[in-house]
């Protein structure tokens, strides 16, 4: 018996605590003890050799993507994640350092400097307008925050566009800023100290070094006191305040920070790009790099690289209908494996959907004689083609099937017990018959589908993000 | 019993906040749970009320295994509480407030009204005020009068002192011995242990999510480690 | 919950037997084939066995692409009427890159469907097996730049349909230029894309240069205009095509009021009001057809009398039938043509009906296709001679009407422009 | 002056149209503190829906059924289809998270909307259809009062608005449900605590802003034509401004800031020009959260994320 009245609930901390169980318990202890910083090292090593490992400039510049999305998640990261403001207007930064490098650095205005002068102008313009976009965040809190910095970024696309026919007074006629919807084409190529950055590789490196750069800083910034007045500014504004921290400056600092390293990202994209348009800015990027961030686990370095590395390898992959079927199957199969207990009630659900798929299969088949085929593309495409049932008006009935496939699926997830065991099979020919007859047909459409499924099943599986840690509220 | 709880282990995340907590209340029976702060006294009566899931144990209400039931149906079966800080819905009058302690009652409640009205007067005077802008003394009795609304045979009543001021707090002990004298059960969570026990049949102590010491009242009273703990004397 | 270690040797079990069964089931497939193959076997089987003798995924996995064909195209390799192609042209592909989702799908998916269609039918009278690797941008020109470096890296695509904006194709046209790839535009139509900059670029519409100034004279000389209301849309294509008509028309003397809404407005009444009593024309530079069936009704609804006039963008018979207008257009009205009927039908049959987007997707594509089969018929198959091939491509009965060349900007040869008057649903060519 | 006026009704039938949608966003962040981005699709969904319904009735020009019936079933299958399908989102997509990090909701609403929209894609293709209005109730059918017409399409549109914004006031002031919203709303553990189920309460919630966007739809598919997988995200976005505007979270807010966002952009475009009207909207919405920060009628924001 403990003594009555001696509160050692703080002590008993980690006995509370569950530690890791089952069989991934050795490995992840391994990993947890092998330091942050070899970690990330290694990780780094692995990612700098992938130019080296393939030929195909395609893949590098996913990987440019990857790592101007890293860029912009980790920035993001410092405003939303550390100081717990909800920026949605981040995109503005990055289009607006876009489109300053491609003002100073091309015909448009017929400006051409030196990339060192640019990038520091574009990063200094950047902080500066972070800073004046922080101002209102003395006054605005949490969600009006948010929607006050959203209809700036849509302000900001608003000018790109129409930025095109200026009258000013001292100029005889319009004049043309940003090229409105065309845009500015023919940007020049980033040149520091006599190094021309001209192919994907090269900028694939300079946003390594820049990636890495940025992610050592970061994760200093967040053990120096600034980092720590931070989090506290996240988790309680007012107490931060009582505590004498000085909140504004801490919110515009961090809005400063963001903006330059999303200002910077613009810089370098666009001479990735070569060009810059407004449809470039849309809202639809900031939703993706609030994904990565919130994906990775908001607050977690390790956790927003990964994040950013998810969205932008992701979507790519959905490209290729190939891919997309072997992420599709894998995907089922792997939810069942996990899922799915006893085994013998999973192999019960996979043999009664293989056998079902040939009853289907066959009887369709002797219905219809001349229906088309599954469209080709390897060994699983080939099986499948034997197993799928292929009906004569694949479209509209692929249609049918897919209207009737959410509901199931949705159902399904709620059924417990012998019910889910009988009714899976049925749902799982009903997916692999729409997937073959419907979405293989149509790659683009399929890939939105596939995106916007994964992000509610990663969301609700996993709230806080991979590398998130559960925030408990305690009551 | 009217209540029982028998080995509750109930975790928020990973943290172990209850460890195999067992507790009862009889039939028109007042009994006191004391614990200082992060004991898990509120824990348990989330508990009880099913706001949170316990992940072993099991709650007995009226006969019937509450475990898993909804937080509705255990009001149904004639649970109440007065939240700690009272936690009145502001922007709403105070009959909304009352009404909304009868939700899950069908039919007319005009009969709950007037037994309400009849242990506050003053409510009656203030009906179409809103909740939010009356005094500390007020809002209790609305909070009470809410939870009486559903004719409750168990009340439970967290921390019924925190905020008022002592001439207040002796008012609140007063109304829950009323209301203990009306036939119903009261379970009280508090801190004021010296006010809680000087009303109550019996007390639990809750340490650190386990139950540290239950007696008679009066024998609580007399407990040299508590009196330190919590008697102050 | 604990995982014994039993049970998780259970469940790999179960998985192996799964694989099993597919990879059985894959076979079973083939038995079906070669035994089938003889008779009337059903196309089913038929595109297994195909899919079996083909060598299959041609493309290296970290190209990241793979054809997607249809069931038509396989079997054309027996039953098509065209000779067999030489056997090098196996497995060629052709890009094409449109918005195939997002705001503007409604285009980007004719286009598809346009250029699917004309695969088939290429396929199907060459005896061909060219597959399309499809490449969703959603008219933002940094997919476009993404998917045109995928289109370089997969060594097996020798040209390119697309992108659909003119922003896009300026933004790609860095990437495809060192690669020799050649790019043919269905909807680009920005002067200053051929002509230099980007010397890969075809495009088979003509350029706003060319449309402009039939539009402007053609208001003037033989609608009298004197009072223009000019409205574009906020797109590339429109703000391009507006700048060029506009001057024109105040060269000639007419009053010009110009204005611009976004291509997604929902509601255009407070606009429509504002058009003056003395405007005798609106000009409509805009995309979307069924925007401007809005705008007409809108103006029907305030007691707007002002003629509508459109660009080829609203040439959309099944969308756009405000009675009076006029609609510009680089071809003529395909549905009316008997030599295209017999295309029109079965387009429609198997994808239902379609706008002004199509046709010239369809001849960009056979264009791609054109080139490639010449290309792997001389025996050359790269990307320079493809890039040789398109410029030198003739297609005599062009969906579009005139023969199909182009110039040595990339442009098409002798474009002209029509007019047409809308009269009962039905348009009319008026010049 | 009648063209003042004029530009009155086309503000104000756009501004009913917003208004609803807008109304779905704030009963939704009133409850849940989240804001739904999903709720634009539900309305393309209604007006899909909407479109359904004209469809098998035999098309505007030639329907089965005269349009006195027919425009009512079409409002009542949108709003039931679309009633059901916030309900479903909210079960699947939100409810899961309820507990989770104020943001991760945000994600999985997007996932949604993703998801809706591919699938009206894959659907019903990219086309953009039309409901052909005219052909069923003819534009030249309405009120004239000298050189102002109004026709009867826009009457109708504004009138249901009305109705169904009166309908939804007094259940909400009125009914138990209602009151059991605004107790959720305010404090849902306590309201759990009174054997409110919240659950259902939420649910409930979801269902009556999701009917009142498939209204929405229709009206749009009814006045404006036409119809598209995409067309939920603009409306959405000018449904959350009208919501942001009126005060997040308050119901009479948001009929106000639907009204007075869909006056701003008549205006706009009629005195200044459509040009700038996205402008316009925009930089009234950033002027009032600067002068008010918690809207017009709204209570000051949560201080945490």
């Amino acid at each position: 018996m403990t003594k009555i009245g001696t509160d050692e609930w703080v002590a008993q901390v980690g006995e509370r605590t569950e530690a890791y169980r089952g069989l991934t318990a050795p490995v992840r202890r391994t990993w947890d003890g092998i330091p942050l910083g070899w970690r990330f090292a290694a990780a780094m090593l692995l990612v700098a050799l992938l130019p080296v490992a393939t030929d195909s400039s395609y893949v590098v510049r996913v990987g440019v993507n990857a790592f101007l999305f890293g860029l912009l998640a980790l920035g993001l990261n410092v405003v939303v994640g550390y100081a717990g403001l909800l920026d949605l207007g981040y995109i503005a930064f990055y289009g607006f350092g876009a489109y300053t490098y491609a003002l100073l650095s091309s015909d448009q205005i017929g400006v051409h400097l030196p990339a060192e002068l640019t990038l520091i102008v574009v990063v200094a313009l950047t902080a500066g307008l972070g800073y004046v976009l922080g101002l209102p965040s003395r006054r605005l809190l949490g969600d009006y925050l948010a929607i006050v910095t959203l209809f700036f970024g849509q302000v900001f696309v608003q000018l790109a566009i129409h930025l095109d026919r200026l009258s000013l007074p001292w100029a005889d006629g319009p004049v043309n800023v940003t090229g409105g919807p065309n845009g500015i084409v023919g940007i020049d190529p980033i040149r520091l100290v006599g190094v021309t950055f001209s192919s994907v590789t090269d900028y694939f490196y300079l946003l390594l070094v820049a990636f890495v750069a940025l992610a050592v800083g970061l994760h200093r910034l967040t053990a120096s006191r600034t980092g720590r007045a931070w989090r506290a500014l996240r988790e309680d504004p007012l107490a931060a305040e009582q505590m004498g921290l000085p909140v504004n400056r801490l919110k515009l600092l961090a809005f400063a920070v963001g903006g330059a390293v999303a200002g910077f990202a613009g810089a370098v994209f666009a001479a990735v790009q070569v060009g810059v348009f407004p449809q470039n800015f849309e809202t639809l990027l900031l939703i993706m790099i609030y994904a990565a961030v919130i994906l990775g686990g908001a607050g977690s370095l390790p956790g927003v690289a990964i994040g950013a590395a998810v969205i932008a390898v992701f979507p790519e992959v959905l490209r290729t209908p190939d891919y997309a079927r072997l992420i599709f199957y894998g995907v089922v199969l792997g939810g069942l494996v996990a899922l799915l207990r006893p085994w013998s009630r999973l192999a019960a659900v996979l043999a009664g959907t293989v056998v079902l798929g040939f009853v289907v299969r066959f009887a369709t088949a002797a219905a219809w004689p001349d229906a088309a085929a599954v469209a080709p593309g390897g060994l699983v495409a080939r099986a499948l083609g034997a197993w799928v049932a292929t009906p004569p008006n694949a479209t509209t009935v692929g249609n049918v099937a897919f209207v009737l496939l959410v509901p199931a699926v949705l159902a399904v997830t709620r059924l417990r017990g012998p019910a889910r065991t009988w009714a899976l099979p049925t749902v799982l020919y009903l997916a692999a018959f729409v997937w073959e007859t419907r979405l293989v047909a149509e790659p683009s459409v399929t890939r939105q589908l596939v995106l916007g499924a994964i992000l509610v099943v990663m969301m609700t599986a996993r709230p806080q993000g991979l590398l998130g840690t559960p925030r408990v509220e305690m009551l | 019993m009217l209540l029982a709880l028998k080995d509750v282990n109930t975790y928020y995340g990973q943290i172990h906040i209850l460890q195999g907590v067992s507790l009862d209340v009889a039939e028109g029976e007042l009994v006191c749970l004391l614990g200082g702060n992060a004991s898990g006294k509120s824990t348990t009566l989330k508990t009880i009320l099913g706001l949170v899931a316990p992940r072993s144990g099991s709650v007995v209400f009226d006969g019937e295994d509450v475990t898993r039931a909804s937080t509705s149906r255990r009001i149904e079966r004639g649970m109440a509480i007065v939240p700690e800080n009272r936690r009145l819905f502001s922007p709403m009058t105070v009959t909304e407030n009352l009404e909304m302690g009868a939700y899950r009652r069908s039919g007319d409640l005009r009969a709950a009204f007037e037994r309400v009205y009849d242990l506050f007067p003053l409510l009656a005077d203030r009906r179409s005020q809103l909740a939010g802008t009356m005094s500390g003394g007020e809002q209790q009795m609305v909070a009470v009068g809410r939870a009486l609304m559903s004719e409750p045979r168990l009340l439970l009543m967290d921390e019924p002192s925190m905020g008022l001021a002592p001439i207040l707090v002796e008012r609140s002990f007063e109304i829950i011995q009323a209301v203990h004298e009306a036939g119903v059960a009261v379970l009280v969570v508090e801190q004021n242990a010296n006010m809680a026990l000087s009303v109550a049949d019996r007390g639990y102590v809750l340490q650190t999510g386990r139950i540290a010491l239950t007696d008679r009242a009066d024998a609580l009273r007399e407990n040299d480690d508590l009196r330190k703990a919590y008697l102050g004397r | 919950m604990m995982t014994t270690p039993r049970n998780v040797r259970g469940r790999f079990f179960v998985l192996v037997l799964a694989v099993l069964a597919l990879a059985a089931a894959g076979c079973g497939g083939e038995d079906d084939a070669t035994t089938g193959d003889t008779g009337a076997a059903t196309a089913t089987t038929d595109a297994a066995t195909t899919a079996a003798e083909t060598p299959e995924t041609p493309t290296e996995p970290t190209a990241g692409a793979e054809e997607t064909t249809t069931g038509p195209t396989t079997e054309a390799e027996d039953t098509g009427d065209g000779q067999a192609a030489p056997a090098d042209c196996d497995g060629l592909l052709v890009g094409i890159a449109g918005p195939f989702t997002g705001d503007a799908a409604s285009i980007g998916q004719e286009q598809l469907n346009w250029a699917r269609f004309a695969l088939e039918r290429f396929n199907a009278d060459n005896g061909t097996n060219f597959a399309l690797v499809e490449a969703d941008t959603q008219l933002d020109p940094a997919q476009a730049t993404t998917v045109a470096q995928q289109f370089v890296s997969n060594g097996d695509i020798l040209a390119v349909v697309g992108p659909a904006g003119s922003q896009e194709a300026e933004a790609v046209g860095p990437i495809f230029e060192p690669d020799n790839l050649a790019y043919i535009g269905m909807s680009a139509t920005r002067t200053s894309l051929t002509g230099g900059d980007y010397p890969t670029f075809f495009r088979v519409v003509p350029n706003d240069d060319a449309q402009g100034p039939t539009d402007a004279t053609y208001m003037v000389d033989e609608l009298g205009a004197q009072n223009v209301f000019i409205i574009d849309d906020q797109t590339s294509y429109s703000t391009g095509l507006a700048d060029i008509v506009q001057p024109l028309l105040e060269e000639a003397g007419v009053t010009v009021t110009r204005d611009s809404v976004p291509q997604d407005q929902t509601d255009f009444s407070a606009l429509v009001s504002r058009i003056s009593d003395d405007t005798d024309i609106v000009f409509l530079p805009w995309q979307l057809a069924a925007s401007a069936q809005l705008f007409s009704q809108q103006m029907e609804e305030q007691g707007k009398t002002a003629t509508i006039f459109g660009s080829d963008g609203l040439f959309s018979p099944d969308d756009f039938s405000a009675e009076g207008a006029y609609v510009s257009s680089f071809a003529p009205d395909i549905t009316a043509l008997p030599e295209q009927a017999e295309l029109v039908e079965a387009y429609t049959e198997q994808y239902g009906e379609f706008g002004t987007f199509g046709p010239p997707t369809y001849a960009a594509t056979q264009v791609a296709l054109t080139a490639v089969l010449a290309a792997c018929e001389a025996g050359d198959v790269s990307r320079e001679a493809v890039l040789e091939q398109v410029g030198d491509v003739t297609i005599t009965d062009s969906i579009l009407g005139a023969p199909l060349t182009f110039d040595a900007n990339g442009d098409v040869e002798g474009a002209q422009f029509y007019i047409f008057r809308i009269e009962g649903g039905e348009y009319v060519l008026v010049e | 002056m009648e063209f003042f006026v004029q530009q009155l009704v086309n503000g104000l039938t756009l501004g009913s149209v917003y208004a609803l949608i807008a109304l779905g966003y704030s009963m939704v962040y009133g409850i849940l503190k989240l804001l739904n981005f999903a709720h634009g699709e539900v309305y393309m969904v209604g007006a899909f829906i909407g479109y359904g319904v004209l469809t098998m009735a035999g098309g505007a020009a030639d329907p089965v059924l005269p349009a006195a019936v027919l425009v009512p079933l079409m409002f009542l299958a949108a709003m039931i289809g679309s009633g059901l399908l916030g309900v479903a989102i909210e079960r699947f997509a939100y409810r899961p998270l309820r507990d989770a990090p104020r943001i991760a909701p945000l994600i999985s609403a997007v996932g949604v909307s993703f998801f809706l929209q591919a699938a009206a894609l894959l659907l019903f293709t990219a086309r953009i259809r039309n409901y052909d209005t005219p052909e069923l109730i003819p534009f030249s059918v309405g009120v004239e009062v000298g050189p102002l017409r109004i026709s009867l399409v826009r009457i109708l549109v504004i009138v249901t608005a009305v109705v169904l914004m009166v309908a939804l006031t007094l259940l909400v002031s009125r009914t138990r449900l209602g009151k059991a919203m605004r107790a959720t709303a305010y404090d849902r553990e306590a309201a759990a605590m009174m054997g409110i189920d919240t659950d259902r309460v939420i649910a409930a919630t979801f269902f009556i802003g999701s009917v009142l966007a498939g209204a929405a739809g229709v009206m749009i598919g009814l006045v404006f034509s036409r119809v598209f997988h995409f067309m939920g995200f603009l409306a959405g976005l000018k449904g959350f401004t009208a919501a942001v505007v009126g005060g997040i979270g308050n119901i009479p807010g948001a009929m106000v800031g639907g009204l007075l966002i869909g006056l701003a952009e008549a205006y706009a475009a009629a005195y200044l020009s459509s040009r700038f009207s996205e402008l316009v909207v925009f930089t009234i919405l950033i002027g009032v959260m600067l002068v008010r920060p918690s809207g017009l009628f709204g209570t000051p924001a949560l201080q945490k994320v």
